[in-house]
Protein backbone atom coordinates (compact mmCIF):
# COMPACT_ATOMS: atom_id res chain seq x y z
CA UNK A 1 0.00 0.00 0.00
CA UNK A 2 1.37 3.61 -0.87
CA UNK A 3 0.51 6.96 -1.77
CA UNK A 4 3.39 8.97 -3.71
CA UNK A 5 3.11 12.52 -5.11
CA UNK A 6 6.25 13.54 -7.43
CA UNK A 7 7.00 15.77 -10.22
CA UNK A 8 8.80 13.11 -12.17
CA UNK A 9 7.00 10.75 -14.01
CA UNK A 10 6.21 7.15 -13.52
CA UNK A 11 8.03 3.12 -14.85
CA UNK A 12 4.53 1.43 -14.91
CA UNK A 13 6.15 -2.39 -15.45
CA UNK A 14 8.53 -1.39 -12.76
CA UNK A 15 5.56 -0.16 -9.94
CA UNK A 16 4.08 -2.88 -10.79
CA UNK A 17 6.74 -5.51 -10.42
CA UNK A 18 7.23 -3.73 -7.03
CA UNK A 19 3.89 -3.97 -5.49
CA UNK A 20 3.56 -7.99 -6.56
CA UNK A 21 6.81 -9.51 -6.04
CA UNK A 22 6.56 -12.29 -3.71
CA UNK A 23 2.83 -12.34 -3.57
CA UNK A 24 1.54 -15.30 -5.33
CA UNK A 25 -1.74 -15.09 -3.65
CA UNK A 26 -2.54 -12.03 -6.82
CA UNK A 27 -4.34 -13.25 -9.39
CA UNK A 28 -5.68 -10.00 -10.85
CA UNK A 29 -3.53 -6.90 -11.14
CA UNK A 30 -6.26 -3.74 -12.81
CA UNK A 31 -4.56 -0.79 -13.68
CA UNK A 32 -5.04 3.05 -14.87
CA UNK A 33 -3.05 5.81 -16.27
CA UNK A 34 -4.54 9.24 -16.51
CA UNK A 35 -2.71 11.04 -19.78
CA UNK A 36 -2.96 14.72 -20.68
CA UNK A 37 -5.26 15.30 -23.90
CA UNK A 38 -3.56 17.73 -26.46
CA UNK A 39 -6.61 19.69 -26.83
CA UNK A 40 -9.81 21.28 -24.60
CA UNK A 41 -12.62 21.88 -26.88
CA UNK A 42 -11.08 21.77 -29.69
CA UNK A 43 -8.48 23.89 -29.14
CA UNK A 44 -4.81 22.93 -28.85
CA UNK A 45 -3.37 22.81 -25.13
CA UNK A 46 0.05 24.64 -24.72
CA UNK A 47 0.33 22.62 -21.00
CA UNK A 48 -1.28 21.90 -17.85
CA UNK A 49 -0.45 22.83 -14.14
CA UNK A 50 -1.30 20.65 -11.46
CA UNK A 51 -1.11 22.25 -7.91
CA UNK A 52 -1.78 20.35 -5.13
CA UNK A 53 -2.33 20.81 -0.93
CA UNK A 54 0.88 18.93 0.25
CA UNK A 55 0.20 17.51 3.81
CA UNK A 56 -3.60 16.77 2.99
CA UNK A 57 -3.15 15.10 0.16
CA UNK A 58 -1.38 12.20 1.08
CA UNK A 59 -3.56 12.01 3.83
CA UNK A 60 -6.57 12.14 1.74
CA UNK A 61 -5.00 9.43 -0.69
CA UNK A 62 -4.03 7.48 2.36
CA UNK A 63 -7.59 7.64 3.36
CA UNK A 64 -9.21 6.78 0.39
CA UNK A 65 -6.44 3.75 -0.09
CA UNK A 66 -7.69 1.95 3.21
CA UNK A 67 -11.05 2.36 2.13
CA UNK A 68 -10.46 0.50 -1.47
CA UNK A 69 -8.37 -1.81 0.07
CA UNK A 70 -10.95 -2.76 3.11
CA UNK A 71 -13.65 -2.88 0.97
CA UNK A 72 -12.25 -5.04 -2.12
CA UNK A 73 -10.10 -7.34 -0.02
CA UNK A 74 -7.23 -6.04 -2.28
CA UNK A 75 -3.45 -7.65 -1.64
CA UNK A 76 -1.70 -4.53 -2.73
CA UNK A 77 -2.41 -1.04 -4.24
CA UNK A 78 -0.86 1.60 -5.19
CA UNK A 79 -1.58 5.70 -6.08
CA UNK A 80 1.07 7.89 -7.88
CA UNK A 81 -0.22 12.10 -8.65
CA UNK A 82 1.97 13.81 -10.84
CA UNK A 83 1.98 17.73 -9.39
CA UNK A 84 4.15 20.68 -11.88
CA UNK A 85 3.71 21.17 -15.12
CA UNK A 86 2.92 18.50 -17.76
CA UNK A 87 2.95 18.64 -21.97
CA UNK A 88 0.25 16.99 -24.21
CA UNK A 89 0.58 13.00 -23.58
CA UNK A 90 2.27 12.88 -20.06
CA UNK A 91 0.91 10.70 -17.83
CA UNK A 92 -0.87 12.41 -14.97
CA UNK A 93 -2.19 9.45 -12.36
CA UNK A 94 -1.19 5.57 -12.08
CA UNK A 95 -3.85 3.59 -9.89
CA UNK A 96 -2.58 -0.28 -9.50
CA UNK A 97 -5.00 -2.63 -7.08
CA UNK A 98 -3.98 -6.07 -6.90
CA UNK A 99 -6.36 -8.68 -6.01
CA UNK A 100 -6.54 -12.76 -5.71
CA UNK A 101 -9.26 -12.41 -8.57
CA UNK A 102 -10.07 -9.74 -11.64
CA UNK A 103 -13.32 -8.31 -10.33
CA UNK A 104 -12.06 -6.94 -7.34
CA UNK A 105 -8.86 -5.76 -9.07
CA UNK A 106 -11.00 -3.76 -11.34
CA UNK A 107 -13.22 -2.23 -8.69
CA UNK A 108 -10.65 -1.27 -6.24
CA UNK A 109 -8.64 0.31 -9.27
CA UNK A 110 -11.99 2.12 -10.36
CA UNK A 111 -13.08 3.00 -6.93
CA UNK A 112 -9.56 4.56 -6.31
CA UNK A 113 -9.77 6.69 -9.00
CA UNK A 114 -13.50 7.66 -9.01
CA UNK A 115 -12.76 9.05 -5.25
CA UNK A 116 -9.14 10.08 -6.09
CA UNK A 117 -11.11 12.46 -8.44
CA UNK A 118 -13.59 14.13 -5.62
CA UNK A 119 -11.63 13.62 -3.29
CA UNK A 120 -7.84 13.81 -3.60
CA UNK A 121 -6.72 18.06 -3.09
CA UNK A 122 -5.48 18.58 -7.05
CA UNK A 123 -6.30 21.22 -8.92
CA UNK A 124 -5.46 21.50 -13.07
CA UNK A 125 -4.90 25.00 -14.46
CA UNK A 126 -4.77 24.72 -18.62
CA UNK A 127 -2.48 26.65 -20.88
CA UNK A 128 -3.95 27.01 -23.90
CA UNK A 129 -1.85 27.56 -27.59
CA UNK A 130 -3.61 31.02 -28.25
CA UNK A 131 -2.41 32.40 -24.10
CA UNK A 132 -5.16 32.31 -22.02
CA UNK A 133 -5.06 29.79 -19.27
CA UNK A 134 -7.92 28.69 -17.17
CA UNK A 135 -9.08 26.66 -13.43
CA UNK A 136 -10.22 23.00 -14.22
CA UNK A 137 -14.17 23.25 -13.39
CA UNK A 138 -15.10 20.35 -11.64
CA UNK A 139 -17.08 17.85 -13.22
CA UNK A 140 -20.59 16.51 -11.85
CA UNK A 141 -20.32 13.23 -13.34
CA UNK A 142 -17.37 13.23 -11.65
CA UNK A 143 -19.26 14.12 -8.06
CA UNK A 144 -22.29 11.13 -9.69
CA UNK A 145 -19.80 8.36 -10.17
CA UNK A 146 -18.09 8.37 -6.87
CA UNK A 147 -21.59 8.53 -5.05
CA UNK A 148 -22.88 5.88 -6.97
CA UNK A 149 -20.81 3.60 -4.61
CA UNK A 150 -22.95 3.99 -1.81
CA UNK A 151 -25.40 2.68 -3.72
CA UNK A 152 -23.59 -0.37 -5.01
CA UNK A 153 -23.93 -3.59 -3.04
CA UNK A 154 -20.82 -5.25 -3.86
CA UNK B 1 -12.37 40.19 32.33
CA UNK B 2 -15.50 37.63 30.97
CA UNK B 3 -15.32 34.42 30.14
CA UNK B 4 -15.65 34.12 26.61
CA UNK B 5 -12.83 31.69 24.55
CA UNK B 6 -10.20 33.24 22.80
CA UNK B 7 -9.48 31.38 19.86
CA UNK B 8 -6.31 30.50 19.49
CA UNK B 9 -3.42 31.55 16.14
CA UNK B 10 -4.34 29.51 13.26
CA UNK B 11 -3.07 28.71 9.97
CA UNK B 12 -5.61 29.79 7.08
CA UNK B 13 -4.20 28.27 3.43
CA UNK B 14 -5.60 29.16 -0.22
CA UNK B 15 -5.38 27.10 -3.27
CA UNK B 16 -5.48 27.42 -7.49
CA UNK B 17 -8.15 30.18 -8.32
CA UNK B 18 -8.86 30.91 -4.05
CA UNK B 19 -5.41 31.71 -3.52
CA UNK B 20 -5.15 34.00 -6.93
CA UNK B 21 -8.42 35.89 -6.07
CA UNK B 22 -7.64 36.20 -2.20
CA UNK B 23 -3.95 37.39 -3.80
CA UNK B 24 -2.11 34.92 -0.71
CA UNK B 25 -1.33 31.38 -0.31
CA UNK B 26 -1.44 30.94 3.33
CA UNK B 27 -1.53 33.94 6.68
CA UNK B 28 -1.68 32.93 10.24
CA UNK B 29 -4.38 34.58 12.76
CA UNK B 30 -6.63 34.69 15.54
CA UNK B 31 -9.99 34.43 14.11
CA UNK B 32 -12.67 36.38 15.96
CA UNK B 33 -14.26 34.45 19.02
CA UNK B 34 -18.10 34.45 17.37
CA UNK B 35 -16.46 32.00 14.61
CA UNK B 36 -17.45 28.79 15.69
CA UNK B 37 -18.36 26.33 12.72
CA UNK B 38 -16.72 26.08 9.02
CA UNK B 39 -19.51 28.34 7.80
CA UNK B 40 -19.28 31.24 10.11
CA UNK B 41 -15.89 31.18 9.06
CA UNK B 42 -16.85 31.42 5.30
CA UNK B 43 -19.18 34.00 5.96
CA UNK B 44 -16.46 36.13 7.99
CA UNK B 45 -14.41 36.16 4.70
CA UNK B 46 -16.78 37.20 2.79
CA UNK B 47 -17.45 40.61 4.91
CA UNK B 48 -13.41 40.90 5.45
CA UNK B 49 -12.37 43.49 2.14
CA UNK B 50 -11.22 43.44 -0.55
CA UNK B 51 -9.97 40.94 -2.18
CA UNK B 52 -11.46 38.56 0.04
CA UNK B 53 -15.12 39.46 -0.19
CA UNK B 54 -14.26 39.04 -4.37
CA UNK B 55 -12.93 35.58 -3.50
CA UNK B 56 -15.98 34.24 -0.93
CA UNK B 57 -18.40 36.11 -3.04
CA UNK B 58 -19.90 32.64 -3.91
CA UNK B 59 -19.07 30.36 -0.93
CA UNK B 60 -21.17 26.86 -2.29
CA UNK B 61 -18.11 27.07 -4.58
CA UNK B 62 -15.61 26.57 -2.28
CA UNK B 63 -14.39 23.80 -0.76
CA UNK B 64 -13.00 23.94 3.06
CA UNK B 65 -10.50 21.48 4.88
CA UNK B 66 -9.78 21.27 8.63
CA UNK B 67 -6.31 19.91 9.72
CA UNK B 68 -6.07 17.92 6.00
CA UNK B 69 -9.83 16.53 6.59
CA UNK B 70 -12.94 17.69 4.01
CA UNK B 71 -15.34 19.72 6.30
CA UNK B 72 -18.71 20.27 6.13
CA UNK B 73 -20.27 24.24 6.67
CA UNK B 74 -21.79 22.93 10.11
CA UNK B 75 -18.44 21.34 11.08
CA UNK B 76 -16.64 22.91 14.59
CA UNK B 77 -13.66 24.55 13.79
CA UNK B 78 -12.37 23.65 17.80
CA UNK B 79 -8.60 23.75 17.96
CA UNK B 80 -8.23 23.74 14.68
CA UNK B 81 -4.52 24.26 13.69
CA UNK B 82 -4.94 24.79 9.87
CA UNK B 83 -7.71 25.71 7.73
CA UNK B 84 -8.01 25.73 3.58
CA UNK B 85 -10.18 26.90 1.25
CA UNK B 86 -10.39 25.67 -1.97
CA UNK B 87 -12.38 25.59 -5.26
CA UNK B 88 -14.01 21.50 -5.82
CA UNK B 89 -10.60 19.50 -6.73
CA UNK B 90 -10.12 18.50 -10.40
CA UNK B 91 -7.14 16.03 -9.78
CA UNK B 92 -7.29 12.63 -11.66
CA UNK C 1 -6.13 -2.58 -32.49
CA UNK C 2 -4.14 -5.62 -31.81
CA UNK C 3 -4.31 -9.38 -30.46
CA UNK C 4 -0.89 -11.51 -29.63
CA UNK C 5 -0.73 -15.40 -28.27
CA UNK C 6 2.80 -15.83 -27.49
CA UNK C 7 4.78 -17.73 -24.98
CA UNK C 8 6.91 -14.80 -24.29
CA UNK C 9 6.56 -12.60 -21.51
CA UNK C 10 5.41 -9.08 -22.23
CA UNK C 11 6.70 -5.54 -21.08
CA UNK C 12 3.49 -3.94 -20.53
CA UNK C 13 5.04 -0.04 -20.24
CA UNK C 14 6.54 -0.85 -23.69
CA UNK C 15 2.90 -1.79 -24.59
CA UNK C 16 1.19 0.92 -23.41
CA UNK C 17 3.80 3.51 -25.61
CA UNK C 18 3.88 1.71 -28.53
CA UNK C 19 -0.75 1.94 -28.23
CA UNK C 20 -0.86 5.39 -26.80
CA UNK C 21 2.38 6.92 -28.98
CA UNK C 22 0.97 9.79 -31.35
CA UNK C 23 -2.64 9.93 -30.34
CA UNK C 24 -2.72 13.31 -27.79
CA UNK C 25 -7.08 12.50 -27.74
CA UNK C 26 -6.25 9.13 -25.46
CA UNK C 27 -6.82 10.94 -21.17
CA UNK C 28 -7.70 7.48 -20.00
CA UNK C 29 -5.50 3.67 -20.57
CA UNK C 30 -7.22 1.09 -18.39
CA UNK C 31 -4.97 -2.15 -18.46
CA UNK C 32 -5.34 -5.98 -16.77
CA UNK C 33 -2.72 -8.54 -16.01
CA UNK C 34 -3.93 -12.21 -15.54
CA UNK C 35 -1.29 -13.72 -13.36
CA UNK C 36 -0.73 -17.52 -12.04
CA UNK C 37 -1.61 -18.15 -8.64
CA UNK C 38 0.68 -20.05 -6.45
CA UNK C 39 -1.80 -22.66 -4.78
CA UNK C 40 -4.87 -24.50 -6.14
CA UNK C 41 -7.59 -24.00 -3.17
CA UNK C 42 -4.94 -24.72 -0.85
CA UNK C 43 -2.43 -26.90 -2.49
CA UNK C 44 0.59 -25.10 -4.40
CA UNK C 45 0.78 -25.23 -7.71
CA UNK C 46 4.08 -26.61 -9.40
CA UNK C 47 2.96 -24.98 -13.01
CA UNK C 48 0.08 -23.98 -15.29
CA UNK C 49 -0.11 -25.06 -18.86
CA UNK C 50 -2.00 -23.57 -21.05
CA UNK C 51 -3.23 -24.70 -24.73
CA UNK C 52 -4.93 -22.94 -27.03
CA UNK C 53 -6.81 -23.60 -30.90
CA UNK C 54 -3.87 -21.65 -33.25
CA UNK C 55 -5.86 -19.72 -35.66
CA UNK C 56 -9.42 -19.68 -34.07
CA UNK C 57 -7.60 -18.07 -31.28
CA UNK C 58 -6.32 -14.92 -33.00
CA UNK C 59 -10.40 -15.01 -35.28
CA UNK C 60 -11.50 -15.08 -31.78
CA UNK C 61 -9.55 -12.47 -29.93
CA UNK C 62 -10.11 -9.68 -33.08
CA UNK C 63 -13.90 -10.10 -33.23
CA UNK C 64 -14.13 -9.43 -29.13
CA UNK C 65 -11.73 -6.44 -30.17
CA UNK C 66 -13.67 -5.27 -32.96
CA UNK C 67 -16.98 -5.57 -30.15
CA UNK C 68 -15.37 -3.25 -27.40
CA UNK C 69 -13.97 -0.74 -29.70
CA UNK C 70 -17.73 -0.25 -31.18
CA UNK C 71 -18.93 -0.76 -28.07
CA UNK C 72 -16.64 1.88 -26.16
CA UNK C 73 -15.27 4.11 -29.03
CA UNK C 74 -11.68 3.26 -27.62
CA UNK C 75 -9.34 5.01 -29.55
CA UNK C 76 -6.55 2.12 -29.01
CA UNK C 77 -6.49 -1.38 -27.82
CA UNK C 78 -3.81 -4.56 -26.89
CA UNK C 79 -4.69 -8.42 -26.08
CA UNK C 80 -1.83 -10.65 -25.23
CA UNK C 81 -2.26 -14.03 -24.01
CA UNK C 82 0.76 -16.35 -23.15
CA UNK C 83 0.73 -20.13 -23.90
CA UNK C 84 3.18 -23.10 -22.87
CA UNK C 85 4.24 -23.58 -19.51
CA UNK C 86 3.87 -20.96 -16.58
CA UNK C 87 5.00 -20.67 -13.00
CA UNK C 88 2.99 -19.38 -10.04
CA UNK C 89 3.74 -15.73 -10.30
CA UNK C 90 4.04 -15.65 -13.95
CA UNK C 91 1.86 -12.94 -16.14
CA UNK C 92 -1.00 -15.06 -18.54
CA UNK C 93 -2.89 -12.35 -20.11
CA UNK C 94 -2.41 -8.69 -20.80
CA UNK C 95 -5.67 -6.63 -22.09
CA UNK C 96 -5.42 -2.46 -22.49
CA UNK C 97 -8.05 -0.14 -23.49
CA UNK C 98 -7.46 3.49 -24.08
CA UNK C 99 -10.41 6.19 -24.75
CA UNK C 100 -10.38 9.53 -24.48
CA UNK C 101 -12.31 9.05 -20.48
CA UNK C 102 -11.72 6.69 -17.99
CA UNK C 103 -14.98 5.43 -17.86
CA UNK C 104 -14.69 4.05 -21.21
CA UNK C 105 -11.40 2.78 -20.81
CA UNK C 106 -12.28 0.94 -17.80
CA UNK C 107 -15.27 -0.67 -19.31
CA UNK C 108 -13.52 -1.33 -22.18
CA UNK C 109 -10.33 -3.54 -20.23
CA UNK C 110 -13.51 -5.23 -18.28
CA UNK C 111 -15.20 -6.18 -21.32
CA UNK C 112 -12.31 -7.61 -23.22
CA UNK C 113 -11.42 -9.70 -20.13
CA UNK C 114 -15.12 -11.35 -19.68
CA UNK C 115 -15.57 -12.14 -23.27
CA UNK C 116 -11.93 -13.31 -23.76
CA UNK C 117 -12.82 -15.46 -20.28
CA UNK C 118 -15.48 -17.08 -22.10
CA UNK C 119 -15.14 -17.25 -25.80
CA UNK C 120 -11.13 -17.71 -26.53
CA UNK C 121 -10.26 -20.71 -27.23
CA UNK C 122 -7.20 -21.21 -24.26
CA UNK C 123 -7.49 -24.32 -21.74
CA UNK C 124 -5.45 -24.00 -18.71
CA UNK C 125 -4.08 -27.26 -17.17
CA UNK C 126 -2.60 -27.33 -13.80
CA UNK C 127 -0.37 -29.67 -12.60
CA UNK C 128 0.30 -29.64 -8.50
CA UNK C 129 3.41 -29.89 -6.41
CA UNK C 130 2.10 -32.88 -5.26
CA UNK C 131 1.91 -34.50 -9.26
CA UNK C 132 -1.79 -34.74 -9.77
CA UNK C 133 -2.53 -32.51 -13.16
CA UNK C 134 -6.13 -31.65 -13.66
CA UNK C 135 -7.84 -29.36 -16.60
CA UNK C 136 -9.22 -26.24 -14.94
CA UNK C 137 -13.28 -26.11 -14.47
CA UNK C 138 -14.63 -23.46 -16.88
CA UNK C 139 -16.40 -21.36 -13.97
CA UNK C 140 -20.26 -20.15 -14.31
CA UNK C 141 -19.73 -16.53 -12.81
CA UNK C 142 -17.00 -15.89 -15.97
CA UNK C 143 -20.71 -16.31 -18.45
CA UNK C 144 -22.68 -14.47 -15.88
CA UNK C 145 -19.67 -11.69 -16.05
CA UNK C 146 -19.97 -11.63 -19.72
CA UNK C 147 -23.69 -11.78 -19.87
CA UNK C 148 -24.20 -9.38 -17.82
CA UNK C 149 -23.36 -7.05 -20.75
CA UNK C 150 -26.15 -7.57 -22.81
CA UNK C 151 -28.45 -5.97 -19.96
CA UNK C 152 -26.40 -3.24 -19.36
CA UNK C 153 -27.41 0.18 -20.95
CA UNK C 154 -23.90 1.37 -20.98
CA UNK D 1 -26.89 -43.73 -57.95
CA UNK D 2 -28.64 -40.97 -56.41
CA UNK D 3 -28.76 -37.20 -55.60
CA UNK D 4 -27.77 -37.02 -51.83
CA UNK D 5 -25.44 -34.89 -51.37
CA UNK D 6 -22.08 -36.30 -50.84
CA UNK D 7 -19.96 -34.85 -48.05
CA UNK D 8 -16.36 -33.66 -48.43
CA UNK D 9 -13.42 -33.73 -46.50
CA UNK D 10 -12.71 -32.07 -43.31
CA UNK D 11 -10.65 -31.69 -40.35
CA UNK D 12 -11.98 -32.52 -36.81
CA UNK D 13 -9.74 -30.92 -34.57
CA UNK D 14 -9.57 -31.89 -30.21
CA UNK D 15 -8.11 -29.94 -27.54
CA UNK D 16 -7.28 -30.01 -23.76
CA UNK D 17 -9.12 -33.06 -22.26
CA UNK D 18 -11.01 -33.82 -25.50
CA UNK D 19 -8.10 -34.33 -27.15
CA UNK D 20 -6.51 -36.54 -24.47
CA UNK D 21 -9.83 -38.31 -24.23
CA UNK D 22 -9.98 -39.42 -27.99
CA UNK D 23 -6.88 -40.12 -28.17
CA UNK D 24 -6.05 -37.96 -31.14
CA UNK D 25 -5.82 -34.37 -31.71
CA UNK D 26 -6.59 -33.96 -35.25
CA UNK D 27 -8.11 -36.19 -38.03
CA UNK D 28 -9.33 -35.86 -41.75
CA UNK D 29 -12.28 -37.91 -42.97
CA UNK D 30 -15.77 -37.66 -44.46
CA UNK D 31 -18.83 -37.53 -42.92
CA UNK D 32 -21.70 -39.52 -42.87
CA UNK D 33 -24.58 -37.72 -45.16
CA UNK D 34 -26.95 -37.61 -42.75
CA UNK D 35 -25.11 -35.59 -40.29
CA UNK D 36 -26.44 -32.41 -40.94
CA UNK D 37 -25.92 -30.19 -37.68
CA UNK D 38 -23.13 -29.92 -35.33
CA UNK D 39 -25.74 -31.52 -32.56
CA UNK D 40 -25.94 -34.43 -35.41
CA UNK D 41 -21.92 -34.81 -35.31
CA UNK D 42 -21.92 -34.54 -31.68
CA UNK D 43 -24.25 -37.53 -31.77
CA UNK D 44 -22.25 -39.27 -33.99
CA UNK D 45 -19.15 -39.02 -32.58
CA UNK D 46 -21.00 -40.29 -29.46
CA UNK D 47 -21.69 -43.52 -31.07
CA UNK D 48 -18.61 -44.04 -32.83
CA UNK D 49 -17.18 -46.54 -30.63
CA UNK D 50 -13.81 -46.93 -28.11
CA UNK D 51 -12.50 -44.13 -27.37
CA UNK D 52 -14.78 -41.35 -29.03
CA UNK D 53 -17.66 -42.92 -27.20
CA UNK D 54 -16.40 -42.19 -23.62
CA UNK D 55 -14.91 -38.71 -24.83
CA UNK D 56 -18.51 -37.81 -26.33
CA UNK D 57 -20.42 -39.00 -23.32
CA UNK D 58 -21.50 -35.88 -21.92
CA UNK D 59 -21.98 -33.64 -25.21
CA UNK D 60 -23.39 -30.69 -22.82
CA UNK D 61 -20.20 -30.39 -21.50
CA UNK D 62 -18.28 -30.28 -25.30
CA UNK D 63 -17.97 -27.26 -27.22
CA UNK D 64 -17.75 -27.04 -30.99
CA UNK D 65 -16.38 -24.52 -33.36
CA UNK D 66 -17.02 -24.02 -37.10
CA UNK D 67 -14.42 -22.95 -39.25
CA UNK D 68 -12.84 -20.84 -36.24
CA UNK D 69 -16.03 -19.52 -34.79
CA UNK D 70 -18.13 -20.48 -31.85
CA UNK D 71 -21.01 -22.88 -33.48
CA UNK D 72 -24.80 -24.02 -31.37
CA UNK D 73 -25.82 -27.79 -31.82
CA UNK D 74 -28.57 -26.42 -34.38
CA UNK D 75 -25.76 -25.03 -36.57
CA UNK D 76 -25.68 -26.56 -40.23
CA UNK D 77 -22.29 -28.17 -41.17
CA UNK D 78 -22.66 -27.26 -44.67
CA UNK D 79 -19.24 -26.93 -46.27
CA UNK D 80 -17.14 -26.47 -43.31
CA UNK D 81 -13.50 -27.07 -44.01
CA UNK D 82 -12.61 -27.60 -40.03
CA UNK D 83 -14.64 -28.63 -36.93
CA UNK D 84 -13.44 -28.39 -33.29
CA UNK D 85 -14.07 -29.91 -30.22
CA UNK D 86 -13.36 -28.68 -26.94
CA UNK D 87 -14.48 -28.40 -23.38
CA UNK D 88 -15.49 -25.13 -22.35
CA UNK D 89 -12.80 -22.02 -22.58
CA UNK D 90 -10.67 -21.72 -19.38
CA UNK D 91 -8.21 -18.37 -19.91
CA UNK D 92 -7.44 -15.01 -18.77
Amino acid sequence: MAVRVSTADFDISAEMAKLTEGDAGIGGVALFVGKVRGDVQGEPLASLTLEHYPGMTEAELERIEAEARERFKLSASLIVHRVGELKPGDNIVLVIACAPHRQDAFSGAEYLMDYLKTRAPFWKKEALSGGRADWVDARESDDEAASAWFSKSE
Amino acid sequence: MTDQKINSEVTLRYFAWLRERAGVSEERLTLPPDVITVGDLLRWQSRRGHPFDQAFAKPEAIRVAVDHAHAKPTSQIGAAREIAFFPPVTGG
